[in-house]
């Protein structure tokens, strides 16, 4: 199959009819290998990894404040994809996978911020600190919490789903802009993203490098995370695919068809 | 069978339930509202054919 | 200019209400719009408006050419009846309200501020506003709401005087107008529902 | 276009527009600050800069529900998106009344309530400035916000929970313009990048709130 085809054939997808059929067929894959890859993930991490000779056993918790930032901004990128998706092509299901998604960005972010504030307690002397990247991820939640709000509010759904597209749209923009106001504002504290750089794999930067001790835990953790995403992305849509024509067959009654 | 996490073990011990409890209330959300959407439209679309 | 529009299909919602509608409305003419409540007429008006995309079918003679009022009429109450025209006539791009005023005999009322006229006057004020448009085809919306008697006869002979220079009007109404033109019963053209088990992009 | 933006003056200086409700409210919470965290001039000097910023957003924010509001309760807005007029140069005349009825009070009486907070000379200029530039910008913003939530029944708290998340980069280089300004530091970096994004905004900002409109029209 070229390119071409293969894309076409992706659109097909695009059919709720076939989206659940297909969604239901592979969600019990994603729910067990990410439920798997967690487990194994955390595990490793919290009963086998030494703890960090400068942060003690604090260290631990970045298998679960690192996947979940990750998440956290990722969640928000496929929001983006596919609210561009439903303003250019005009398919429910992408539509509808943005809403779906939306409430887990808003844990992701969450599972971010607390573990970050709980790590930050012994590490900076402090719950809080108006840290860059902290406050970065405080606004990023705001967005989240309005794109929710917006959804929730309008009733008629096509029309809820073009506003939430544009909203992500601007968001994205602004979100970026406040980003680098926030860099610009305070300098911080916080470490680099030291797991996403090879030189800190490979372990060629000793500077801030995460050494491979722990990171092949929290690599796994990580895939566990995206898998867990998928999984619940999928089962999400499939949930708002129905209430949606929950909602236009109650509609269709009410006028007697 | 825990291991020794030192002075850090309350920031530890309270990162994993939170971040873990948080999660399972997702899916656990997730779950419920999907079963109770999947239950509704079939009563509806049950209802509806039996209507025309 | 004649409005032309042939197979149109819309949606309320995004459920398909009116479909395989096909009319003409020449210059001169009044079509008045029939149909139970709820059937689409509003959402038929504000697609020919051009406010809302149509399903399926065409709309010609449209662009630019109508005037859209709903029951609402657009008025400021704080602004005065010459104001508020003098607003839409250089919004629409038209030179001077004075024949709105004759028409609508709203004269005597030029400088009361919106906000005191009676509903009939206001009623007036908003046919006139339509007038200022300088637009050929009217679309109004259930027009004689809260109108007495006398009212509905000045809104009609108001819309037979538009007609008789060669406006043409839309209208969705209960109340024979005594207009020369058609009635069309949109009832017919009711969306019949599709099989509920094959469901695709609109979730019916 | 100048008919639609002297309507929209008018309309705000006759009885019941709504004229000096931003206003009003800047002072109040100016005087309120004080209250709240004490008399001493020391530290109120300090927070002058920070404090006026945040009372003129929120002033600026307290009348955004008004902004197309009426025109959508009255059916003004079907008849101007019908009109030759294309949207989005209706809703920049609107942005654009917004700020001269709204922003451009509030930046005039800062300096007064600059002397009430005890702002160190210096400071006065470029909180104008920072204020002036700044302001544009929060009426435009607001008026996407105020597009997207036009139909909702209770839109007001929706707007504010869309709006401020938006006026975070403003704020940011805006009150660091009038906070470097106070303590006589070099202001041009934030000063740049505040009117980059009034500048940013203003041009490309209009597009989304006129599409926004014409899906909440349909």
């Amino acid at each position: 199959m070229s390119i071409a085809a293969k894309a076409n054939a992706l659109w097909e997808y695009a059919n709720p009819r076939k989206f659940l059929a297909t969604s239901e067929r592979v969600l019990p894959f994603f729910w067990i290998t990410s439920l798997a890859c967690i487990c194994v993930g955390l595990i490793w991490g919290f009963f086998f990894t030494p703890d960090d000779y400068k942060q003690g056993s604090t260290v631990k918790i970045i298998y679960l404040h690192v996947p979940a930032a990750l998440m956290a901004i990722n969640c928000w990128l496929m929001m983006l994809v596919t609210s561009l998706v439903w303003l250019v092509r005009r398919h429910h299901v992408s539509a509808l996978a943005a809403r779906a998604a939306a409430p887990i960005g808003i844990v992701m972010t969450m599972i971010a911020l607390l573990t970050g504030a709980i790590w930050g307690q012994p590490m900076w002397g402090t719950w809080w600190a108006w840290d860059p990247r902290l406050t970065s991820f405080l606004i990023l939640f705001l967005f989240y919490l309005g794109y929710v709000a917006l959804w929730e509010a309008i009733e008629d759904p096509d029309t809820a789903a073009d506003l939430t597209s544009v909203l992500c749209l601007v968001g994205s923009v602004f979100a970026i802009l406040s980003r680098y106001a926030v860099n610009f504002w305070n300098q911080g504290l916080h470490q680099g993203a030291s797991v996403m750089r090879a030189a800190a794999v490979t372990g060629a930067d000793t500077e801030e490098k995460v050494s491979n001790v722990f990171f092949y835990p929290l690599l796994i953790c990580i895939i566990g995370f995206v898998l867990l995403f998928i999984a619940l992305v999928l089962y999400r849509t499939g949930t708002e695919i129905r209430a949606r024509r929950i909602k236009a067959l109650m509609a269709r009654e009410r006028v007697g068809g | 069978m825990i291991p020794d996490l030192g002075k850090y073990a309350d920031s530890v011990l309270s990162s994993y339930a939170v971040s873990v409890g948080l999660l399972v209330v997702l899916v656990a959300y997730s779950v419920i509202r999907g079963r109770k959407m999947r239950r509704d439209m079939e009563k509806i679309e049950q209802r509806m054919s039996r209507n025309g | 200019m004649t409005l032309t529009v042939s197979d149109l299909s819309i949606t309320r919602g995004g459920i398909p209400v009116l479909e395989g509608l096909s009319f003409e409305l020449p210059p001169g003419k009044a079509l008045i719009l029939r149909g139970p409540n709820g059937i689409g007429k509003t959402t038929l008006l504000r697609t020919l408006a051009g406010l809302q995309p149509p399903l399926e079918g065409t709309i010609e003679g449209a662009e630019d050419q109508i005037a859209y009022a709903a029951h609402s009429d657009g008025l400021k109450p704080t602004l005065t009846v010459t104001e508020n025209l003098m607003f839409w006539a250089s919004v629409f791009g038209t030179s001077g309200i004075q024949r709105a005023l004759d028409t609508f005999d709203l004269n005597e009322l030029a400088e009361r501020h919106a906000g005191n006229l009676s509903a009939g006057q206001k009623r007036r004020l908003g046919l006139a506003r339509m007038l200022v448009t300088g637009r050929p085809i009217w679309m109004l919306d259930e027009p004689t709401v809260s109108l007495d008697i006398n009212a509905v006869q000045m809104f009609a002979d108001a819309v037979r005087a538009h007609l008789g220079q060669g406006g043409s009007a839309l209208i969705a109404t209960h109340i024979d107008l005594g207009l020369d033109g058609e009635v069309l019963d949109v009832g017919p053209n009711k969306a019949k529902p599709k099989p509920i088990d094959d469901f695709d992009g609109g979730f019916l | 276009m100048i008919a639609l933006l002297l309507r929209d003056l008018k309309l705000a200086f006759r009885a019941g527009g709504g004229f000096g409700l931003g206003l009003a409210f800047f002072l109040i919470v100016t005087v309120m600050v004080p209250f709240a965290v004490g008399p001493q001039s020391s530290l109120l000097s300090t927070i002058a800069p920070g404090v006026l910023w945040l009372g003129a957003l929120l002033a600026c924010l307290l009348s955004l529900d008004r902004l197309l509001a009426l025109d959508w309760e009255d059916g003004s807005l079907d008849l101007l998106a019908t009109a030759p007029l294309p949207l989005e140069s209706v809703v920049t005349i609107k942005a654009l009344a917004h700020w001269l009825t709204t922003g451009l009070p509030l930046v005039l009486a800062a300096p007064f309530l600059g002397v009430l907070l005890n702002l160190p000379v210096p400071g006065f200029f470029w909180l104008v400035m920072s204020l002036l530039i700044g302001t544009p910008a929060m009426s435009v913003i607001g008026t996407f916000g105020a597009a997207l939530t036009v139909g909702l029944k209770r839109g007001g708290l929706l707007l504010s929970l869309l709006v401020l998340p938006l006026y975070v980069p403003t704020l940011i280089f805006g009150a660091e313009v009038a906070r470097r300004g106070a303590t006589a530091m070099e202001v041009q970096t934030p000063l740049l990048m505040l009117a980059g994004i009034t500048a940013a905004t203003i041009a490309l900002l209009p597009f989304a709130s006129a599409a926004v409109l014409r899906i909440n029209l349909r």
